[in-house]
C-alpha cells in the first residue's frame, strides 16, 4: 500500500516535524519512506509544507503532484492544495485556523479544533498530534507504538518527557477521528 | 490603502494634520520580511530620503542578495540585483556610466563583509561618490541563519553550534571602523533601527549620506545600520530589539565614525 | 508643554503583529488584538484616546502601516518634498 | 570519534554527505552557507571538530574552494560543498585542482538557474560539471546519486577515487536530494584501509630531503603539454576502469528513458505507470556523468526503437546521449527547467507520443 | 573624440579590438591585468578616457564583471577582458548577465591550462565558452576571429549582436592573436545608427513613472521557467540567423580539415601543403562557435570522404563536429595542448595518413 | 657553488671566519628575477630566519602569483603555489589541517590588497597563526607594470599613463594600517630592503614573525616590506632604490605598526 | 674601534651586475667589471684591500653572490643555527 | 616571394622594434606581413624575439617555426636558432655579443660588429638599424625608403629627429653587408 500525503501550514505549526514522525513511524514499520519540504528563505507568514510517502515497496519518484491526504493547518495552505487531493482522497484541516473551508465533493473532508483540543490537554504544541492522531484514526497505516517510537528519534533529547503528553494527543486525535464533521 | 476600523475612534480626523504617512516612494505591497524586522524600516526610511530630496527619478539602487534580494519590489526607484557580495561593483558599474545620477548600494553582513570585502574596500578606496548602505544583523538571515563576519562572540549560529569561538572562526568584523581609515571614506556613521529615536538618527544620516552625493563630495557615504533578525536569532520582535541593544551595542557602537574634514 | 492631541490609523490587514509599536507607544495607545487579519496575525489596535501623535510607533512599525495624526498647531511635518532637487545640475536646496 | 552502529535512520541527503564524509575520515571541511546545501555545512559545524576533523566557514567559495587546494595539497581528505552559484565562483580553483592533481570531494547540491535564478531543484549545471566550467582541458570524475542512501555511498566512493587518481570528484546532486529525507545505512567503512599514503607528493614538510611543490605553473608551452598529455592519460584510465550505471528493464525496452539523479527516479515512475499501459519502456541511468557511458549507450542502440531522454535542464546531458548514439536511433528530450520538477505523467505523455510516431526529432 | 580616417596600420590583435570598441562607441571598459591581453587593457587606459568613455582598473575579474553588469544595467555599451583563469572567476557574473539579458562584450584572449598553465596561446576555453562555464541554462554568442581585421571586425560586430538580441557576446581569441601584429583597416562605423536604444528596460532613473528592474531572481519556479523559455526562444532564433563561416577549397575536398581561430590560420598552411602534393584538402572555419555551424557542416559530408578537425587542446570542439556529422564520415582530431601551437607539417603529416587509410577512429 | 677569481686576491682566506654566505636554505639557482628586484632579497632573509630557527622541516610556504610566482625554485622548503590573491586562503586550508607546522604566505600587492583583499582581510580577522609576507613595489611586476592598488599618486604605468589620478584610480592602499586594527592580526610591521640597513630590519621582523608563530601567539604577523620594481618603475636598480626613499616611503612609512600588546 | 680586515668573495656567473653591492659598500671597495659574465652582464669586483667585512655588499645583493670573511677575533657570526627547535614541541631556544 | 624572419637578443637591444620596423616597411610595400613576439613576464637575462613575415600574397599562417633569416644579437639566442634556419638560409649575428659562432655549413653566416659601428656614429642604440641595414643589403626585399616611412609609424613622434641618423645607421649596414665575413 502507498500513502501520499502533504501536510501545510505556518512555518511554527510543527508542520515537518509532524511529518517526520509519520516518515520515521513508517521506517519503525519497513516501510520505504520519503520526507520531502518546501525549502527557502525563510519568509514567515509564507506557508510551509512537507510531502510524506508510505510504501510497502519501493518508492520509485519521491516527487509528487497529488496526494490521498492533506492536512492543512492554514487558510493559503488550503488555497494551494485543495485541488492537488486525489478524487476518493481527504482533507483534515484545524478548524480554527480555515475562515473559508473546502468546497470539494469528491473527497472526504474533516474538521478537526485542534488548536481548541490542546489547549485543553494544556499544551499548545502538540496542536500537530492532534492531527496526526486523527490521520491515523482515519488511515490506520501505522501503529500508535510505531509513532512513539518515531518520537524517540524526532524529538531531541530533552523533549523525551514530553512523549507521554504527545501520545495524549495522539490519542485524543484518533477518538476525533471517528466523530469528525464529514461534509 | 484601505485603512480598516479602529477599536478608538476619532470624529476629528479632518481637522487634524498628517504627521506622518508612509512615504509614495514606499510601494504598497506587503513587505515578505519576518514580524518585526528591521530591514523593512531601512528600506522605509531610505525612500523617505529620495522623497524628501525629490530625486526618485534619478536615483537607481543596488540589490543584494540577503533577505532584502526583493527590496526592488518595495523600494520604487529603479534597481539592479547584484550577485552576492558584488553590490558596490554594480554600482561603480552604474555610477561610472552616469555619473550624475544618485546611486546606493543596500547590503547585509555576509554580503558585505564576508563575500564582497574586497569590492567594499576598492569601492571606497576608489571613493565612488555613491551612499552604501550596510544593514549589520550580525547573521546571514536568507540562508537561514549561519554565523557572519560580525557575528558576536558566543552567539549561537546554524553553524556556530556551541557559540562563536573566536579562537576557530575569527573576531567579530568591525568593517565600519576599518574603511574609516581609507581616504575614499568621506562619511562613515552606525546607527540602528531598534527604537523611536535610534529611527529619526538613522534618517537622519541616510538624508546626510544622500546629500553628500549630490553636492558630489569626493567619496563614500557609508552607512551601517545595526539591525535585528528575530527568525535569525531566534527571538521575538521585541527580545531582539533588547538583545541588539544589550549585545550588538557594545562590540558595534553607535554614532559618526568619520565626518567629513574630521575623523571621529 | 501640554501635550498636543493626536490619533493613529492603522492598516490591520499589512500588519505583522511583531508588537513593536506597542512598545515604542510612551503613552501605552495601543495593543494587540485578540483577533487575528487574513494572515494570521493578531494585529494593533489603538485602545486608549490619550495619543500625542507623536509617531514613535509609526516610525518603529517595519510595515509602515500607521498614519499618525496630530490636531493642528499651525504646522505640518508630513514628510512630503522638504527639498526640491533640479535633477539636471544635481544641487539641492532644502525648504 | 563516537561509535555508531551502522543502523537505518532518517536523513537528509546532505547530512547523509556530511556523516559519510565524517564517517570517511574527512580531516576538513571549507564552505560556505547556500540554500539548497547550506544543512551540509552546518551538520559539518555541528559534528566535525568533536570527530577528528576541522570545519570552517570560509568568507566566499572562491576563499573555500582555495582553502581545500591548500588541505589537499597536504595529502588529507578534505572537501567543499555548494550549489550552482557557489560552484560558478570555484571554476578557477577547480581547474587549479584538476592541474595540480590534489585529491579532493566537491559537491553541488543543484538549483534552477541561470544567475541567482530560484532555490529549487535543477539539474542545468550538467555541462558545467562534465565538459569543465573553468579553462583548460581537465576533468573531474563525476557521481550522480539518485537516493539519499546513495548520497552516503557516493561519498565513500568519490574520495575513495579522488584518492586513487590524485583528481577531484564531484558529486552532482540537486536540492530535492539534499532536502529531503530517506531511510539510509551507513556501510562500515575503514578509514585507515582505504586511506592512500600521498606523503610522496603531499607538502608536509620537507621529508628527508625532498622539497614537495603543488603548482600548476608550467611556463614552458612544451612542458605544460606533458602535464595535459599526463592529465589525459589518466582521464582514459578512468574513463577505461570507472564508468558506472543502472539499466531497468532494458531486455525488452523498445523505448529507452535515459535519466541520472532525481529524474531517473522520475523517469522511473513514469516507466512503471507506462508499464502498466503495456509500453515496452527501460531506464538507463548514468551513475558517473563523467566518465560517460557512451559504450553502454551504444550497445543498447542495437535493441530499443528510440530513446528519450529527461532532464532538468534545457537539454545538455542529451548530447552526450547523442555523440552516443549518432545516427543509430532517433534520440528525443524532454526537460524542465528553473527549477521546476517534470512530473512523471508529463513524461509518460512524451512516451506515448514517441510510441506512435518515434521519427526522428530535429536538432539543429 | 579624435576624427580617424581609415588607413592601414599595424597593430597587435589586442589592441585592434580596444580601438574598433572605441570607435564602435564604448562607454567604459572594466578589466584586470592578465598575459597575454592586458595590450587591451592599457590601450584603453591610454584612450579611452579622451574618447567619450570610462576605463577602470577594478580590484579582479570578479568586479570587472560585475562592473559591467551594473553599466550594461544602464543600457550603455561595456565591455571587458581577460585570459583562462580571469574567465574562470567570471563565470558567475556571466550568467548573471545572460539571465539579466544585458547586452555586452566580453573577450577571452585564451592561454594554456588548465591552473595557472602557461601564458601561451591555446584554445582550451572553447567548452567553457560554448556550453557554458557558469552555472543553469545559458548561451553567449561566440565570435572566433582569426586575425588582426577580425579582432577589429568583430567587436563592431559583437557589440551589434550583443544590443540586438540583448545578449553577452563573446570574442574568443588567443594568446597568439592577442600578441601579434598584422595590418588593420577599421571600417566606418556610425555610432548613432547602430546603437540601439535601451531606455525602455534599462535602469536609468524612473522614466515617465515606470520602475526598471534588473534581476536574475524569480524564486518561482515557474516564473523562472518562463525566463529560460524566453532564453531558449532567444537562443534558437540566434541559431537561425547568425551562424558564421567560412569555406575554402570544399568544392572538390576530399579531405576536410576543421578549425577556428588561429587554428585555421595554421590549418590553412597545412592545406596549402597539402594541395602541392595533390591531397585534395578543404577548409571550413566556424566563425560562431556558438550559434555552431552543425547544419553546415553535416551538409559537406555528402562530399568529403573525412574530416580532420584541428584545435589547440585536447579535443573540444570536435565533439561538436561530431554531433554535426553523426555517422557520416569519420571525424578525426589532431591537437596541442599547454600553450604548444600545432605546426602546419605536423597536421600535413596526419592529413597524409588520413588520405591513405580514412579509417572512423575509436571514440569513446 | 664555483666562486670565480677576484680581482683583488687575499693570501689568508683560511684564516679569516666567514662572516656571511648565502644560506643553504636558499637553492642554489640564478633567479629569474630582473637585475636589483628586492624579491630575491626577501626570498633569501626569509630562508636566512628558516635557517637560523632550524625549521626547514616543518615549514611549508606558500607562492603568489606575480613575480614571486616561481619562489618555490629558489626557497628550499615544501612550497605550495596559490592561484592569483589567495596565497593566504590556502595557507589557511594547510594550517587548519597541520596546525603544527610553520606556514607563511609570500604575496605582492596586487596579489595581497587587489584581487586578494577579501582572503587578506578574513584571514587575518580569524587569526590564523601564520606569517604573511607582503611585498609591496607599488606596481604588478609580473604582468608588465600596471597600476597597483598601492602605486603612488601620480605615478605613470602601464594603465595610468599620465599618472595615478586620485579620482579616477583612487587611493594608494595602506593596508597594513588598515588591517592592524583587526584583533586577529598579532605583529604588524612594515620594512623595506633598499639599503643594508633596511635588509637588517626586515630580517629582524621576519625573525619576530616566525617566533611568533612558533610561541603560538594567537594572530598573523603580517610583514610589508616595500620593495622595489626596477622594470616596472623603469629605473635603475640604483635609481629605484633611492626613489624608494624618496617617494614610497612617506606614503608607506617604515616601522612596527602594531607590536603585541600595544598598538603603535 | 679599529676596523676589522675583511674580504669578499663573488660567483660572478650568477651576478646580474645591478650595481647595488657597490652602492651600499661604505669602503668603496668594489666595483664593476669591464667584462661581461656569460648572461651579458658587468659583473661586480672587489678592486680595494680595504674591505671590512661588514656585509654590507651581501646584504644587499639579490642574488646572494658574495660571500664575506673578516679576521677572526674569536667571534663568528656565520649564519648557522642560531636557534634550535624541537619540531615535536615546537617550542625555540635561541643560542 | 615569402620572407621568413626571426630577430633574437636580449630585452633591451631593440630587437622587438627592429622587427615591427621591418613589417611596417613590408606594409608600405603593400605587402601582407605579420609580427608576433615572444611574450611573457619580464624576465631580463631571458631573451626576447620576434618573428617577422613579409609575403607578396596574403599571409596563411602567422606561427612558423623555420625561418629564411635569423638575427641573432645574444649567444642564448644563437642557442636557441642556428638549428631553425632553413637549409639555404641565412644567420645575421653581432659580433660583441656572440662568444660561440655558429657552426652550420649549409647556410649563409654573417658577422656584423654593429655595436662597434654604433659606438662610432655616436648613438648606441641604432646598432640594432645597422644589424637592419645589413639585412636588406643582403636581402633587398624592401627600399630603404619605405624603412623611412615606417620609422615616422615606429618611432614616437618625439623622437622623430633621430630618423636622419637611423637613416646613417641603416646604410652603414647595407654597406657592411657587402663587405661581410663569410664563413
Ligand atoms: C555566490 C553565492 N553564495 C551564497 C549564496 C547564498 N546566500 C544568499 S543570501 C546569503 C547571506 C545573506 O546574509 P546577509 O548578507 O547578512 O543578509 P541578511 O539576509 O542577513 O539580510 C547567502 C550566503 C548566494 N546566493 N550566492
Ligand atoms: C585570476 C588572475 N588574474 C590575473 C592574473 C595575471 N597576473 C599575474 S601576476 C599579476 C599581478 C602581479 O602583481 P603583484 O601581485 O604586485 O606582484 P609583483 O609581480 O609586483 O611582485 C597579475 C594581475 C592571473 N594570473 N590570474
Ligand atoms: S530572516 Fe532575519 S533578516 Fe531575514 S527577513 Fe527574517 S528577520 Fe529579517
Ligand atoms: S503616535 Fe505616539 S502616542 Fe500615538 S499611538 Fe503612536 S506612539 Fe502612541
Ligand atoms: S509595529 Fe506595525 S506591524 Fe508591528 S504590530 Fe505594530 S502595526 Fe503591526
Ligand atoms: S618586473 Fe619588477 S618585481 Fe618583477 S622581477 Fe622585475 S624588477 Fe622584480
Ligand atoms: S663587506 Fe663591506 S667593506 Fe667589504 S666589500 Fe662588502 S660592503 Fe664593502
Ligand atoms: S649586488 Fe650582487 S648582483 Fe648586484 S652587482 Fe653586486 S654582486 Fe652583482
Ligand atoms: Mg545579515
Ligand atoms: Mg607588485
Amino acid at each position: 500500500m502507498k500513502q501520499e500525503i502533504v501536510i501545510a501550514g505556518f512555518g511554527g505549526q510543527g508542520v515537518l516535524s509532524m511529518g517526520m514522525t509519520l516518515a520515521y513511524g513508517g521506517m519503525v514499520e519497513n516501510k520505504d519512506v520519503s520526507w520531502m519540504p518546501s525549502y527557502g528563505p525563510e519568509m514567515r507568514g509564507g506557508t510551509a509544507n512537507c510531502t510524506v510517502i508510505l510504501n510497502d515497496e519501493k518508492i520509485s519518484s519521491p516527487i509528487i503532484n497529488s496526494f490521498d491526504t492533506a492536512i492543512i493547518l492554514n487558510q493559503p495552505s488550503m488555497a494551494k492544495f485543495e485541488s492537488k487531493v486525489k478524487p476518493g482522497g481527504q482533507i483534515i484541516y484545524e478548524s480554527n485556523n480555515i475562515l473559508t473551508p473546502p468546497t470539494r465533493s469528491d473527497i472526504t473532508i474533516l474538521d478537526i479544533p485542534a488548536n481548541k483540543e490542546a489547549v485543553k490537554l494544556n499544551i499548545k504544541r502538540v496542536m500537530n498530534m492532534i492531527i496526526l492522531g486523527t490521520y491515523l484514526g482515519l488511515n490506520p497505516v501505522l501503529k500508535i507504538e510505531s509513532i512513539l517510537k518515531a518520537l524517540t528519534k524526532v524529538l531531541p533529547g530533552r523533549h523525551h518527557h514530553l512523549i507521554p503528553i504527545n501520545q495524549q494527543a495522539l490519542e485524543r486525535g484518533m477518538e476525533l477521528a471517528t466523530q469528525p464533521t464529514i461534509m | 490603502m484601505s485603512k480598516s476600523i479602529q477599536s478608538v475612534q476619532c470624529e476629528h480626523l479632518d481637522k487634524m494634520d498628517i504627521v506622518w504617512d508612509r512615504p509614495d516612494t514606499l510601494i504598497d505591497v506587503p513587505m515578505h520580511y519576518c514580524p518585526g524586522c528591521g530591514h523593512s524600516v531601512v528600506h522605509r526610511l531610505i525612500m523617505e530620503v529620495v522623497q524628501e530630496l525629490n530625486i526618485q527619478d534619478i536615483t537607481i539602487g543596488v540589490a543584494p542578495v540577503g533577505c532584502s534580494v526583493f527590496s526592488y519590489n518595495y523600494m520604487d526607484v529603479d534597481m539592479q540585483e547584484a550577485a552576492h557580495g558584488r553590490a558596490t561593483a554594480v554600482a561603480t558599474g552604474i555610477k561610472r556610466v552616469l555619473p550624475d545620477k544618485i546611486i546606493y548600494s543596500y547590503q547585509g553582513d555576509g554580503d558585505l563583509a564576508a563575500i564582497g570585502t574586497a569590492e567594499t574596500i576598492h569601492t571606497i578606496n576608489r571613493g565612488e561618490n555613491i551612499v552604501m548602505i550596510f544593514v549589520n544583523n550580525g547573521i546571514y538571515g536568507m540562508t537561514g541563519g549561519q554565523m557572519a563576519p560580525t557575528t558576536l562572540k558566543g552567539s549561537v549560529t546554524s553553524t556556530t553550534p556551541t557559540g562563536r569561538d573566536l579562537s576557530i572562526h575569527g573576531h567579530p568584523l568591525n568593517i565600519a571602523e576599518m574603511i574609516a581609515i581609507l581616504p575614499g571614506a568621506y562619511y562613515v556613521t552606525r546607527q540602528a533601527v531598534n527604537s523611536a529615536k535610534t529611527v529619526r538618527k538613522t534618517k537622519k544620516a541616510l538624508l546626510r549620506g544622500f546629500k553628500n552625493q549630490i553636492d558630489g563630495k569626493g567619496g563614500v557615504s557609508f552607512i551601517e545600520v545595526v539591525s535585528n533578525c528575530p527568525s535569525g536569532w531566534k527571538m521575538t520582535p521585541l527580545q531582539s530589539n533588547k538583545w541588539l541593544d544589550d549585545n550588538m551595542l557594545g562590540t558595534y557602537p553607535l554614532g559618526d565614525i568619520k565626518v567629513p574634514e574630521k575623523i571621529a | 508643554m501640554a501635550k498636543l492631541h493626536g490619533h493613529v490609523t492603522i492598516n490591520i490587514e499589512n500588519c505583522k503583529g511583531c508588537e513593536l509599536c506597542t512598545d515604542a507607544c510612551p503613552q501605552n495607545s495601543l495593543n494587540m488584538s485578540k483577533n487575528i487579519n487574513k494572515k494570521g496575525y493578531h494585529y494593533a489596535i489603538l485602545v486608549e484616546e490619550n495619543c500625542t501623535g507623536c509617531t514613535n510607533c509609526a516610525l518603529v512599525c517595519p510595515e509602515a502601516v500607521m498614519t499618525v495624526y496630530r490636531e493642528n498647531k499651525n504646522r505640518i511635518i508630513k514628510p512630503a518634498p522638504m527639498a526640491s532637487i533640479d535633477s539636471k545640475n544635481i544641487s539641492v536646496s532644502i525648504s | 570519534m563516537k561509535k555508531r552502529v551502522s543502523e537505518k535512520i532518517l536523513m537528509k541527503g546532505n547530512e547523509a554527505i556530511a556523516e559519510a564524509a565524517i564517517r570517511a575520515g574527512v580531516k576538513a571541511y571549507f564552505g560556505y552557507p547556500i540554500t539548497p546545501q547550506s544543512e551540509l555545512l552546518e551538520y559539518m559545524s555541528a559534528q566535525l571538530n568533536s570527530r577528528g576533523g576541522v570545519f570552517l566557514q570560509a568568507e566566499s567559495e572562491v576563499a573555500a574552494i582555495n582553502m581545500v587546494y591548500g588541505a589537499a595539497g597536504c595529502g588529507e581528505r578534505v572537501m567543499t560543498s555548494t550549489s550552482s552559484p557557489g560552484f560558478s565562483l570555484m571554476q578557477e580553483g577547480i581547474s587549479y585542482i584538476a592541474s595540480a592533481e590534489l585529491p579532493c570531494l566537491l559537491v553541488n547540491v543543484q538549483r534552477g538557474g541561470p544567475g541567482l535564478g530560484t532555490i529549487q531543484p535543477a539539474q542545468s549545471d550538467y555541462f558545467q560539471a562534465v565538459k569543465g566550467g573553468g579553462h583548460g582541458d581537465y576533468n573531474l570524475i563525476v557521481l550522480a546519486p539518485n537516493s539519499v542512501q546513495e548520497m552516503a555511498n557516493f561519498t565513500y566512493l568519490g574520495f575513495d577515487l579522488a584518492d586513487q587518481y590524485r583528481t577531484p570528484v564531484l558529486i552532482l546532486a540537486d536540492g530535492a536530494l539534499g532536502q529531503m529525507m530517506e531511510p539510509v545505512v551507513f556501510p562500515d567503512y575503514d578509514i585507515v584501509k582505504n586511506k592512500v599514503d600521498h606523503s610522496s607528493w603531499a607538502t608536509r614538510g620537507k621529508k628527508d630531503g625532498k622539497q614537495h611543490v603543488i603548482t600548476t605553473l608550467h611556463i614552458e608551452p612544451e612542458k605544460m603539454e606533458i602535464i595535459n598529455n599526463h592529465l589525459q592519460e589518466k582521464y582514459r584510465d578512468i574513463c577505461d576502469k570507472e564508468i558506472r550505471f543502472e539499466a531497468t528493464k532494458t531486455d525488452d525496452a523498445e523505448i529507452l528513458l535515459i535519466a541520472y539523479g532525481l529524474s531517473s527516479r522520475i523517469a522511473h515512475h513514469a516507466l512503471e505507470l507506462a508499464r502498466d499501459e503495456g509500453l515496452k519502456v527501460g531506464l538507463f541511468r548514468p551513475i558517473t556523468l563523467y566518465p560517460f557511458p557512451y559504450r553502454q549507450i551504444r550497445a543498447l542502440t542495437k535493441k530499443v526503437d528510440s530513446i528519450l531522454t529527461v532532464e532538468m535542464n534545457a537539454g545538455q546531458m542529451v548530447e552526450d546521449v547523442r555523440l552516443a548514439v549518432g545516427e543509430k536511433v532517433p534520440v528525443h528530450f524532454y526537460g524542465r527547467t528553473g527549477g521546476v520538477i517534470p512530473q512523471p505523467e508529463e513524461i509518460l505523455e512524451k512516451i506515448r507520443a514517441i510510441s506512435i510516431a518515434p521519427q526522428m526529432e530535429k536538432i539543429f
